[in-house]
């Protein structure tokens, strides 16, 4: 047993920050406010880089690594917050076309919530719909249906929907009205709900560990009553909490990307939702006016966190399943 | 302990809910909510129907132009208005609540001949001009200075979180009149023209989308000496007059708008079928608990207002508040933002609609731990000025 | 309206006080953790004192006050940590001869739990056993049934029960094993329900209050680091958020003195519960190691909250009676 | 990242789990509670079987008579000895996890020969007297005197907290040898015979009903200055490398035990019915991810101590745990008192009963928040030492 990264997975950890520092510094976020399509040089440059091909074999042109690596790479562009499908995008490569290298950029979105929402709906080119499943994933499946069915693909112009205002100012939302249901697609579905669940988790968990660098930051550089905010205990100790959640989000997201379990991913989503929707506002608290504003970064992370927890688990789910599990 | 109103109350509140009742069917439609001038013009034509009806400056006393009420028919007016659906006080929220309050108390009878009148009526707007980038928390550490020529102060420096500034016509402004003293001493408070050369004013966008605050940026800005209230250096007691209101009975008609909600999201569950859900609903019934007591705290803070109200004077606009007020502010500001969650629960994914009202009250809501006193400072002013715990760390 | 305690209410207070003060002061408490049985001498004075026949119409030898001064006693007897069946002798008081007196001392219980505990089991002469009632009070009651039946009356004796060991070193328990049916009375059963929740909550009310007074005391006298613990800001909030829950429960207490209301007392219940509970579990946060020894009184009043919110309305029935008037 | 056990990883659990199953069936039963000598006795004896079979200071290297084992094996044994339901650590814990490592860093040879082997054979329990009724969080306030006379010191003073004293042979005990020397710099660490004149212990009950531990009177107590580990008045930083020990590895066993019952709190909710009633189902399905999560945290940190192993040494029992030990203690101790709040839900109530052990649990979960450095302390342990937040205030 060794639980800490390889010296190439922190090699990986770091080439994808440098990245997307590199790309997507703060100049862009503020950019991508006002237009957060995703870029389609800088999702070409993704593909190049091998973002998307992570996991598929390298027979198939893919980077042939596993799933750590995925939540590594998802754990960087959460804490970018770097818009985009980006699940949809890791997921489908190899399955659709032109996705892995970048060229193309396809939805998913979960047929069983209401409403069925599909992120950046302008940008997709198509959409992968995911019907079954009650909840979250169930490696069981339910027969060979539960298994490889309920997934249909479709052109973006075939799906009917209508406008909807979403929260995060990076996520264009849409509604979908009509369940399109035009190609299916032979995907093991309890998989691929498991892996999305985990690839949100992993951006959850990025986002988590960047509002406390934040609040952080902040807390030692606004001065008030003659000394920086952050030698105070109320700051101190909200800081604290807010690493701990972090960390324990940390060690449940990256062990579940090595056991692949169900169980494991399930309880990671539900932790690291916690800690980025906590994180985030306790950002806020600890920037005071500061963080209340639309330049601050801060609301950006606490709305793309309330996105992801209504994504592929939600907390409600998440403890039934972990309850049932106790007595199974 | 007396729940009941009294007759003289019953007749009150008979006679204001039928004036709402002819009165508010004749409004026009509100204007959008980022159309300021429409807002302005809007509410301060309320305020003018207010004042015609005898409601303006009803808890202000008699000889600052108010009407003397009670703090118990304050508080029927409040909750009455509130449950009619009546206009809130918008853009007369600083003008009534806070400049005006401290020129009634601590004005020359010039002051506030020539200030509460409009301020009733309606004809003036207020904005506040405490907040400044360094002084949050940190009040006294504000660095706006104002500098003494002649029969004016020159004033320069950066105001923060100054709402309604777009459409203001006087800011209560708080300025260091004298740079060497001690932070709390050197402070004064004045009445400063919002079209006086110098004034500029960028809009402030929350994360809430809206641009309701600005930054106010003051380059030598020249306000009569006699726009000063209060003494010069006195100002820090004079706003600690004008705060204390802020954490009184302010939220008063938030607390029975918080009820209405709340009753609205358990019908909305019922509706969409998450009332099943036996987390959402026990998470309901506390919240139901949590908000009828605070209502009751509001009562009981208000009577023991109206207990210590002096029988005259000048500083009796319903008796100043006390620390009661932050021991309402630190838990109603958190219930709020629990009632707020709960409606993302009851909405679920629906939550993720920018347009849908609990939306934007779930995101307005972060401000309340935050304004007028983070729970952070209110945590302290409870520890050491009601438990009496020692200053300091 | 008027809500602030008449000056007669705030005479009741001071002289219970007093009178508890005086005679059960912290020597009483410390031999009553070795002998909680109620001290018949200090019972009958309460009785002489008007203590039990508070509600009772003059006419009939009472006092002739109302709900709200029972109140104001019984959050004195929950800061005081008085022992005994205090809410039974209350409630039958004017039922049952020589309980308004304090001659004789009953008890009371809720059929409907499991396990059906009985206070002080060696102490009471009686055993008033409720049967009705699903959860808390319930005014519309179910038939004539719901509105008198179910209460039985038998002597002490008859009573099958089995040794239970308390928790709370204060308040010896029974488990009762077989209900005795043994005679009728003929009592408004949702009254009282609704009364016992109301003295409870009181009771627990004066023990919230006490432990904001004694973990205040403490984090001005103790000293660690150079200063007063009470100086450093995470104990300063930790009390801040005692006061301000105490202060919550003592409106919502207050309040439903004077409305009687169903859910009014449901909502009174479950704030005081949580006050005292959480108060006193803060309260021994803040005195460290102290407030873990046995000699410290803060224990007490944690355990003595914890029975008492296992009584007379659980924070999960409130809740549900709570969400069920929201929607009626 | 690997999860997963390597051959000789494997092996090793295989081994200890067939050890486990011959030994743990011959055991007696268990003495009462409150039995100490009886508890004294039956916990040396099961520290003489471990030693006799191999796994006697497993971690501790083994020039201080320990087997040199990796992190990981030790957190095998820990592990695998809980789910089997081997004896606890019991009275052998200070001298095992504070007073022998303690040694083991910082001893001379001639220490290390003469304390080491009777811990690791269970011959002699140690019970640790550092904190003190004025030195709690504060330790470095305290006032026990050394007063240096010959070849002696001569120690008064007053000790709290010591657990086992009762039946302790040796104590680990700070002192301050140089009462001018700023706080942090004039402290001595000691060993002090128990049985030597002048030590009074009485036993100090907690609210859980127990006495494990005590007050310790020390009247002119002298103890060989041969004793003193470390040099004189450099104790401070002895005593941080033995507390660290205890923000350590010390909970890996009650993490599983707490999975254990979680377990059983499920399947007694389900037995009940209260298993329902969602608030409570779900409440346990929160808590499953939250251990599962710490067990992980354990370990990682455990990995992390594997890899800052130094190859040799003598400050090398596992490497010393570092303020990641926080964090972990900061969730665990919240997480605990959850547990036992929930198993009170699970009993209804039947939590009113004193002799049920989730009762007992409950009350001693209190005290997880308070012992070995409060939440409060270990939040500015983490808020400074890792997020590197200013100290102060």
């Amino acid at each position: 047993m060794d639980f800490q990264l390889t010296e190439d997975q922190r090699a990986l950890q770091g080439a994808t920050r440098g990245l997307l520092a590199g790309r997507f510094g703060p100049d862009r976020l503020r950019a991508a406010v006002g237009d957060p399509a995703p870029d389609r040089a800088l999702w070409r440059e993704l593909g190049a880089a091998g973002f998307f091909a992570l996991r598929l074999p390298e027979e198939a042109g893919g980077v042939g690594l596993g799933l750590p690596a995925a939540v590594f790479v998802f754990e960087e562009a959460g804490r970018a917050l770097l818009p985009g499908p980006l699940v949809a995008c890791q997921l489908l490569a190899g399955v659709v076309d032109g996705v892995a290298s970048g060229e193309k950029i396809v939805g998913l979105c979960e047929g069983t919530r209401d409403p069925v929402l599909w992120e950046h709906p302008a940008t997709c080119e198509e959409l992968i719909l995911v019907e079954k499943g009650t909840g979250c994933h169930d490696r069981a499946g339910r027969g060979a249906q539960g298994r490889t069915g309920g997934v249909y693909r479709s052109a973006a112009d075939r799906v009917s929907c209508a406008p909807f205002a979403s929260v995060d100012p990076l996520t264009p939302l849409a509604r979908v009205t009509d369940l399109p249901r035009t190609e299916p697609l032979a995907l093991d579905v309890p998989r691929l709900r498991r892996e999305a669940a985990l690839l949100t988790a992993a951006q959850q968990l990025g986002s988590a560990a960047r509002t406390v660098e934040l609040a952080v930051a902040h807390a030692r550089r606004r001065e008030q009553f003659g000394a920086p905010i952050g030698a105070f205990q109320a700051i101190k100790h909200l800081c604290a909490q807010m690493l701990v959640r972090t960390e324990i989000a940390r060690c449940a997201v990256y062990a579940a990307s090595v056991t692949d379990g169900d169980i494991d991913v399930t309880g990671a989503k539900l932790l690291a939702d916690e800690a980025a929707v906590r994180n985030a506002r306790d950002c806020v608290q600890v920037h005071g006016g500061m963080g209340f504003t639309w330049e601050a970064e801060v609301h950006l992370h606490l709305k793309r966190a309330w996105l992801r927890a209504e994504c592929w688990c939600t907390a409600g789910e998440a403890e039934e399943l972990l309850a049932a599990d106790l007595i199974a | 302990m007396d729940l009941t109103c009294t007759e003289e109350e019953d007749a009150f509140r008979e006679r204001l809910r039928r004036w709402l009742g002819e009165v508010l069917p004749t409004l026009p439609a509100p204007p959008a909510a980022d159309d300021w001038p429409g807002r302005r013009a809007y509410d301060a034509a309320w305020q003018r129907r207010l004042y015609d009806a005898g409601y303006a400056g009803l808890h202000w006393p008699e000889d600052a132009g108010g009407r003397g009420a009670t703090p118990t028919q304050h508080l029927i007016f409040l909750e009455e208005t509130e449950r009619a659906g009546a206009p809130y006080v918008g853009a007369n929220f600083v003008g009534l609540l806070h400049a005006g309050p401290t020129i009634a108390a601590e004005g020359s009878d010039a002051q506030r001949a020539r200030w509460l009148p409009p301020i009733l009526r309606g004809d003036e707007i207020w904005c506040q001009g405490f907040s400044e980038p360094d002084a949050g928390s940190d009040l006294a550490a504000l660095r706006t200075t104002a500098v003494r020529d002649g029969d004016h102060y020159v004033v320069s420096g950066t105001k923060l979180w100054t709402s309604h500034a777009e459409v203001a016509d006087w800011c209560e402004l708080l300025v260091r009149t004298d740079p060497d003293a001690p932070r709390h001493r050197g402070i004064s408070w004045l009445a400063m023209p919002m079209d006086a050369p110098g004034v500029t004013v960028r809009p402030l966008r929350t994360l809430a989308g809206s641009a309701e605050f600005a930054e106010m940026f003051l380059d030598e800005v020249r306000v009569p000496v006699s726009h000063r209230v209060g003494a010069e250096n006195d100002g820090w007691r004079v706003t600690m007059v004008t705060l204390s209101f802020e954490r009184g009975t302010a939220f008063v008609g938030e607390v029975v708008a918080c009820r209405r909600v709340l009753g609205a999201l358990a019908r909305a569950a019922r509706a969409n079928g998450r009332w099943d859900d036996a987390v959402l609903r026990r998470g309901l019934g506390r919240l139901h608990a949590e908000f009828a007591a605070l209502w009751r705290l509001t009562q009981w803070n208000v009577s023991e207002a109206g207990a210590a109200r002096p029988r005259g004077g000048r500083s009796g606009i319903g008796g100043v508040p006390g620390t009661g007020g932050s021991v309402f502010k630190l838990r109603y500001s958190q219930a709020r933002q629990e009632l707020y969650d709960a409606a993302a629960q009851v909405l679920g994914a629906g939550a993720l609609d920018a347009d849908h009202e609990w939306v934007a009250g779930r995101l307005s809501s972060l401000s309340y731990t935050i304004a007028a006193g983070t729970s952070q400072i209110q945590q302290n002013i409870v520890a050491e000025r009601i438990l009496g715990l020692p200053k300091g760390r």
